[in-house]
């Protein structure tokens, strides 16, 4: 029993060493700088709705790439759910409890929509992604007068802010462990996604599974929106423009994927997108946050920490010979 | 005068496009018999077994399954009403556990409500794996950690279950070492003492004759005739062996094969100078291995599939990093790919769906990839002049196609294999490095082969016949090195005496 | 069945072809001799546009015009560059851009194809001196004033006035938005000068350093670093970039002071004396204000030149609405057009513009006068 | 892939005319794409689609496109994606104006910017080898570094963009010059593509990679040398680029990478490269949607409908020219 104790100790600390390293790194160049308002309980509350956020869409990002598939509709998607459901209830007057229930259901139909039309159309999963963030980014347009959605000052934007904020979060991460770990489907997209054509060989329905995995999405997909939207000012989106959500969420999934090693992907993920907050956080009370600065930090790290776990990989094979066998 | 079939199949057709794979196919398989089917590539025998375990539909025809009509959905489905079939190439998931592996088609037996009792599976799993002395399988680990063997052999326990009443193995054995085809006979044998069918597709002739009750032969799509268990039974000596064997070729091929099968010859002559030499070579788990090739020598490796001889000819290629040592040709040290091919060497990957082609690219781009720094002059590649050699290898190996220009994986396997020779030849490389080479080839193009290698030997070249199939080896090789557990075991010079039981015992 | 499918598909093609084509089709109109005049807008959305548009087709008629929309990108030139050309190509003959991009580009473009260029809620910054002696470039009307100066110390002597004092002070970067240095300034100086008479409890701390904002919302970080401050100076637009964060920390407490407008509830609910009250003051320039590229383009097409005619193009203010209290922004629902999307609510009708054009005896002086006379007590006196 | 897919879109060496116009079914879809796009937009805008001066605008617009995708015609074949090309294309206009300004050497400008555009593809192609990345990351990385770039640059001018002085920058947006380069650029590609290694190398790289390897091919160099090959139009680009208005700001070029990608997806090519790589591809996606935009703003359609009309025909050309019939979904 104490061996057990000891070891969710270790994986624990190996966890948690991402986002309490960066605390430190970003506590002593704030410190070396001048800067003393990084720890504070303002930035604090930054860090956790932003790494809420983050987690949620970096998870449904996630669901789809551990399934073997890169869904390019993702970002769309969201925005269209929120848009959708933050209007209809703010015109019908709803609550924060009638957002949610909505944001989850559109979420969920408009990722049934695209699930229909991959597994039916047969088109390779980007470039069918692709077209249906078109279509959806142009729906936008063609919706309550083109106004997007703003919403974030009144009671239904309640869970964008802390601690509503966990609501949505917990709800997403049970989701999705829960869709992966313990059900029929979860299996199934499992070996889906290693040995896509065995797993049709033994009889595995694909269609199916691809189905049910966009509901999941779309679920997670649904609960970002409620918070996306109630963070942000959304205006209608064209020309691909929702890729650089896509394209912004995907590095907490690079991180969380390897920090998930130590112990659950999912928080991992949890746990990379708070770590990145905290860098985030930090550059702003530095003063570069939001600039040219932020990003060319953002994307040096980005590239040493993929550069640094695929060396990580090297080395750990070095010693483990196992793998020699399996490559020949 | 025999108890009623449990599968019949009637007036069967399957095309693929305007390719006919089976023609009016009647078939029936009884209880308790172990049938080999045998053909050639292409015969239709994978065709009409994978249509009846529903991995497929016919374009026609009917098939009955104990008297009622049998239409099977899916793999899955056939496997749950009876009929389960082992497939030739890997069909385990990796990454995902045994027991998931297992169970793959049949989660849902283990959930309630869509929610999975994991604990419940590897229980069972476990239990599987045990009833056929697996014990050293564990159903909960990750399926990576056993090697392709034991992967194989954990298909069998996906695919055995208690309802199984028809099981085929579509040319596994292939796969597995002398251990694990043990095992994989055990099981077909206790199935049919059990009164249960058992379809056996192999290319080992030997093997079909020692495990087989009865025999079914095919050829372009159609049945030939079936050699029943009184004559399989009656030959008893070699020779009246040997006889059956001719017969059963001559039904597969249609046509005479002859006695020039291998080389005829045992000149094991060559000319002195080194080749390829491997000089103190270690690589993984292979240590200090040390080798001269020369030209116009055949030297062929022998040994159960993970003894090592697969690394020595990757190494010989560049494709290891080596641990220490150095393999050289012409005084240069070889250590990638590229200087290899520079160097004159070509290598016949024994994946040729995924290393050795590009399935999705025509003949001729396969034939002259390696060959276009040769073809550009002043960066300009000559149409004419690559459709000029491409052309001349495809006469030269008679490679049965409408156009080069067709895409390779419209082939049959005998045909891509012939690509990936041509693709050397063209090359015009003096050493070749051919890992299992006739692996999945049928007999008319096997033929051939033998004699392209013969003829290489006889114009200079040097190569290295990395074969599981020992009667190739002694028909083929001028030293048949074995090995076992990484290092050599014992070598044997060319002999019309050598026989494949002097060379078992060295390799186990 | 995949053949019914793909056949499907083939016909949901052509369907889809040929309902976009009967679209276009109905689209087309009237032709006529319609004067056809190409908007290019920053935005594809919102209450300018609505605004813009419905004041745009309240005119039309009587001005024997017709118009076409295009958006433009803050930030590609080369993609409004095409914008422009697709203007031209569809046959506009006059076009009025609000981005100053491309500017000397589109030009070239007009003197080709005999186009004329007005800006619109726009100051022309970059170009104006390069383009004004342009002739197909017939001048811009200013998004509110010019110069910052005057807008800074109003806010300053409200300030005074409210007795608040710690105030934080938000702009965006002085490259993009150099007149916002101007309000900042005069801001300080107003400040400064009261706080040398005033006695030491009264004195106004003004944050020592304007905070930038890179077009992103503020960061949370603002209030632990500025914890004291009561009132925001939001020089930017503050609707979209600072009161999301303000809400977001329950700092509504803080007065906001800001530039901008939205017809949301969200935020006018919250402005004055109702709802958190954090909104103190708001502003927007009014869509009328086309009325001057528009009349200056007309002209230049009908061949015809005002008496007054300024020897080189115009860069002319033009009034804005500041929204003070309560009173007037239910002065701003009821009556402005910004906020109601109606033309019957704009401030000319189409009889007005019309008389302002030079071939029904307008002068240039008229034209300024008008686009300048539609502030707060012009809204009130309506 | 599907193996039934592949032999789908290779052909499988059928006869006679139905055979052929069979397996080359989805080259016919997207010209036909074309040639509708172009039969209503002539009818829809009155005929304006065909007057002179749309005539020169098409060309003007057309032609960084068209360069662009040819260049990446030798990455997407690899089955590689390069994301960072917007913000490059942004920061080398602001380059070369700057250069331009000081200098006023047109030469010096190009080389510069030509230089900087083969180190990013050394960069692109190299190091995600090197350090075993997926070229995903690197060209993230790019973007994310460049995009950094661009806005600093921009701050430091002061100013919201920044314009070429005392250079007639506006000669390089003369049609006969811009038809000149495409036509140059299209035989070089051409060539290069059909009839070099480099077009033999990438094709095969992007069907199989192991193969290619196991063939004596230098995958790494030849991954660098296309990457590099894309640069050398991107440079060439981004001088017509900045040609065209001669000024650069915070956002110019971004909306490139994306775009490149929805030209050669709509010229009917997979995104994961191979031997069904074509020039044409790219000539025919690029055509196709410069005009999509062109001729639905000239037919005088709405803004806000001009996104769903874009997004229905790009969805129903490539449901028409990307589907896959093998027994697993493609992904």
């Amino acid at each position: 029993m104490t061996k057990k104790l000891l070891t969710i100790f270790k994986k624990t600390l190996l966890t948690l060493a991402f986002p309490v390293g960066m605390f430190l790194v970003m506590w002593l160049i704030t410190a070396v700088s001048g800067v003393n308002n990084f720890v504070s309980p303002i930035i604090m509350r930054q860090v956790l709705t932003n790494g809420s956020l983050t987690t949620i869409i970096a998870l449904a990002i996630y669901l789809q790439f551990k399934n073997g598939r890169f869904d390019f509709s993702g970002g769309a998607t969201m925005i269209l759910t929120a848009i959708i459901a933050g209007n209809v209830t703010y015109n019908a007057g709803g609550n924060f409890l009638m957002f949610l229930g909505l944001c989850v259901a559109v979420g969920v139909i408009l990722s049934f929509i695209t699930s229909i039309i991959y597994s039916f159309s047969r088109v390779p999963v980007i470039i069918c992604t692709i077209a249906v963030t078109l279509v959806y980014e142009a729906i936008t347009y063609l919706i309550f007068d083109a106004k997007g959605l703003n919403i974030i000052s009144y009671d239904i934007a309640m869970f964008g802010k802390v601690p509503f904020i966990f609501i949505p979060l917990v709800i997403a991460v049970i989701v999705f462990l829960f869709y992966s770990n313990f059900t029929v489907e979860g299996k199934r997209g499992k070996l889906l996604s290693m040995g896509q054509r065995s797993a049709v060989n033994i009889g595995i329905a694909e269609n199916k599974n691809v189905i049910t995995c966009y509901l999941v999405t779309g679920i997670i997909l649904g609960l970002g929106a409620l918070v996306y939207g109630s963070q942000n000012i959304i205006s209608p989106q064209s020309n691909l423009s929702t890729s650089s959500i896509l394209f912004s969420y995907i590095v907490p999934v690079f991180i969380g994927m390897f920090l998930g090693r130590a112990s659950v992907d999912a928080v991992g993920i949890a746990v990379a997108s708070i770590g990145m907050e905290i860098m985030n956080s930090g550059l702003d009370c530095l003063g570069v946050g939001g600039g040219g600065v932020q990003q060319i930090i953002f994307g040096m790290f980005m590239l040493g920490f993929y550069a640094f776990s695929g060396q990580f990989e090297k080395l750990k094979n070095l010693f483990m010979r196992k793998t020699l066998k399996n490559t020949i | 005068m025999k108890q009623s079939a449990i599968v019949q199949i009637r007036k069967m057709n399957k095309n693929f496009g305007p390719t006919v794979a089976l023609k009016d196919v009647d078939l029936d398989f009884y209880p308790g018999e172990i049938r080999g089917l045998v053909g050639e590539n292409g015969s239709g025998k994978s065709t009409v077994t994978s249509i009846m375990a529903g991995m497929q539909k016919p374009t026609s025809g009917s098939m009955f399954y104990n008297g009622a009509e049998w239409k099977p959905e899916s793999m899955a489905y056939a496997q749950r009403k009876g009929i389960s079939m082992i497939l030739q190439e890997a069909n385990t998931i990796s990454g995902c556990t045994v027991a998931e592996n297992i169970f793959a088609g049949d989660i849902a037996s283990f959930s309630k409500f869509g929610i999975v009792n994991t604990k419940a599976m590897n229980k069972a799993a476990q239990q599987r794996l045990d009833a056929f002395g697996l014990t050293r399988i564990k159903a909960a680990d990750v399926i990576d950690k056993y090697n392709f063997e034991d992967r194989k052999l954990i298909e069998v326990v996906r695919c055995v279950v208690e309802e199984t009443r028809v099981f085929v193995v579509d040319e596994t054995t292939t796969a597995l070492s002398v251990d694990g085809r043990k095992i994989l006979y055990d099981i077909i044998h206790r199935l049919a003492e059990q009164g249960k069918s058992v379809v056996f597709i192999s290319h080992d002739m030997d093997e079909i004759l020692e495990q087989c009750t009865s025999l079914t032969v095919l050829r372009d799509g159609s049945i030939i005739g079936t050699i029943e268990k009184e004559e399989l039974k009656g030959a008893a000596t070699d020779s009246e062996k040997e006889k059956l064997i001719e017969k059963i070729r001559f039904m597969m091929v249609g046509r005479e094969i002859g006695n020039a099968y291998y080389r005829s010859d045992y000149d094991v002559s060559h000319s002195d100078e080194v080749a390829l030499e491997f000089d103190n070579v270690s690589v993984g788990p292979v240590k200090n291995f040390s080798l001269k090739l020369h030209k116009g020598e055949i030297l062929g490796f022998g040994g159960l599939s993970d003894c090592g001889m697969r690394l020595i000819g990757r190494a010989g290629f560049g494709l290891e990093k080596l641990s220490g040592g150095k393999v050289v040709r012409n005084g240069k040290v070889i250590n990638n790919s590229i200087t290899a091919i520079k160097s004159g060497i070509g290598y016949i990957s024994k994946n040729r769906d995924t290393e050795a082609l590009i399935l999705s690219a025509d003949i001729a781009e396969n034939i002259s990839l390696p060959s276009y720094s040769r073809l550009s002059k002043f960066t300009f590649i000559n149409p004419f002049t690559k459709a000029k050699m491409v052309n001349k290898e495809v006469d030269n190996y008679k490679i049965k196609c409408k156009t080069p220009r067709q895409a390779v994986n419209t082939l049959s396997g005998g045909n891509k294999q012939k690509v990936s020779f041509a693709k050397w030849t063209a090359k015009d490389s003096d050493v070749l490095i051919m890992d299992c080479p006739t692996r999945g080839v049928d007999i008319g193009v096997k033929q051939a082969m033998y004699g392209i290698i013969a003829d290489m030997k006889k114009s200079g070249k040097a190569i290295i016949l990395i074969s599981e199939e020992l009667s190739e080896l002694i028909g083929m090789a001028d030293k048949i090195i074995v090995m076992k557990d990484y290092a050599i075991s014992s070598e044997f010079m060319r002999s019309p005496d050598l026989k494949e039981t002097d060379i078992i015992g060295t390799m186990i | 069945m995949k053949k019914t499918l793909k056949k499907i598909i083939s016909l949901a093609l052509v369907a889809v072809m040929a309902c976009s084509c009967a679209a276009l089709a109905g689209c087309d109109g009237g032709k006529g001799e319609k004067v056809k005049i190409g908007i290019g807008l920053y935005q594809d959305q919102g209450p300018a546009v609505t605004a813009t548009r419905a004041f745009l087709d309240g005119i039309s008629e009587e001005l024997n015009c017709e118009f076409t929309y295009v958006t433009l990108s803050q930030t590609d030139e080369a993609a409004n560059k095409t914008a422009a050309q697709q203007l031209i190509s569809s046959g506009c003959k006059g076009m009025i851009l609000t981005m100053d991009s491309a500017t000397e580009a589109i030009l070239q473009e007009c003197e080709k194809a005999g186009v004329y260029l007005g800006g619109y809620l726009s100051d022309y910054e970059t170009s104006f001196d390069k383009v004004k002696n342009n002739p197909n470039f017939v001048g811009t009307v200013v998004d509110g004033r010019y110069s910052g100066t005057q807008w800074g110390e109003e806010i300053a002597e409200r300030i005074i006035n409210e007795g608040y004092k710690n105030i934080g002070m938000i702009k965006f970067p002085s490259f993009a938005f150099p007149h916002q240095n101007e309000m900042d300034t005069a801001f300080r100086a107003k400040i400064e000068e009261y706080n040398k008479t005033a006695a030491d409890a009264d004195k106004i701390t003004v944050q020592a350093e304007t905070t930038e904002l890179m077009f992103q919302p503020l960061s949370a970080d603002y209030f632990s670093a500025n914890p004291d401050i009561d009132a925001i100076y939001g020089m930017c637009a503050g609707v979209d970039f600072i009161y999301p964060t303000l809400t977001q920390n329950n700092k509504t407490n803080i007065k906001l002071y800001t530039a901008g407008f939205s017809v949301d509830d969200s935020v006018l609910s919250n402005f004055g004396t109702s709802g958190n009250g954090c909104f103190q003051e708001l502003v927007f320039s009014n869509v009328e204000a086309i009325t001057y590229p528009l009349v200056m383009i007309l002209n230049k097409i009908d061949g015809e030149e005002f008496s007054d005619n300024p020897s080189e193009a115009q860069r002319v203010d033009s009034s804005q609405i500041r929204i003070t209290n309560n009173e007037e922004l239910d002065t701003v629902k009821e009556k402005s057009m910004y906020y109601t999307g109606k033309f019957e609510n704009s401030f000319l009708s189409a009889s007005d513009v019309s008389a302002l054009l030079a071939k029904n005896g307008g002068t240039h002086e008229d034209l300024v006068k008008a686009v300048q006379s539609m502030a707060m007590e012009d809204l009130e006196a309506k | 892939m599907g193996q039934e897919a592949i032999i789908k879109k290779t052909g499988n060496g059928q006869n006679g005319f139905w055979g052929l116009v069979k397996s080359h079914i989805f080259d016919i879809f997207s010209v036909l794409g074309l040639i509708l796009c172009v039969v209503i937009f002539t009818i829809t805008s009155n005929g304006n689609l065909w007057n002179a001066y749309n005539i020169s605008i098409l060309i003007e617009t057309v032609c960084g496109y068209m360069i662009l995708s040819l260049g990446a015609l030798f990455v997407y074949s690899m089955g590689f994606m390069d994301v960072s090309v917007g913000v490059q294309l942004g920061v080398y206009s602001i380059l070369m104006i700057f250069i331009l300004n000081s200098t006023g050497s047109m030469l010096l400008a190009f080389v510069t910017v030509l230089v900087l555009a083969l180190l990013c593809g050394a960069f692109n192609g190299a190091v995600a080898v090197w350090l075993g990345l997926p070229s995903i990351v690197t060209s993230l990385f790019l973007m994310f570094v460049f995009g950094g770039i661009q806005y600093i640059l921009i701050e430091r001018t002061g100013s919201n963009m920044i314009s070429v002085e005392n250079y007639d920058i506006s000669k390089f947006a003369d049609s006969k010059i811009m038809i000149l380069a495409m036509v140059a650029v299209g035989i070089v590609v051409f060539y290069a593509f059909n009839f070099t290694k480099l077009g033999k190398y990438t094709k095969s790289i992007g069907a199989n990679e192991k193969t290619t390897a196991q063939c004596g091919v230098n995958t790494t160099l030849w991954k660098v040398i296309a990457y590099m090959m894309f640069g050398v139009c991107v440079a060439i680009a981004a001088v017509f680029l900045l040609a065209r208005t001669g000024s650069a700001g915070k956002g110019t070029g971004s909306t490139y990478a994306m775009d490149i990608m929805l030209c050669i997806i709509l010229g009917g090519m997979p995104l994961s490269g191979g031997m069904s790589s074509k020039v044409r591809c790219a000539v025919i996606g690029t055509l196709t949607y410069v005009l999509l935009s062109n001729g639905l703003t000239l037919s005088g359609v709405d803004i806000q409908t001009i996104h769903i009309i874009k997004a229905v025909i790009f969805l129903a050309i490539v449901l028409l020219t990307c589907r896959d019939k093998g027994k697993i979904l493609p992904r």
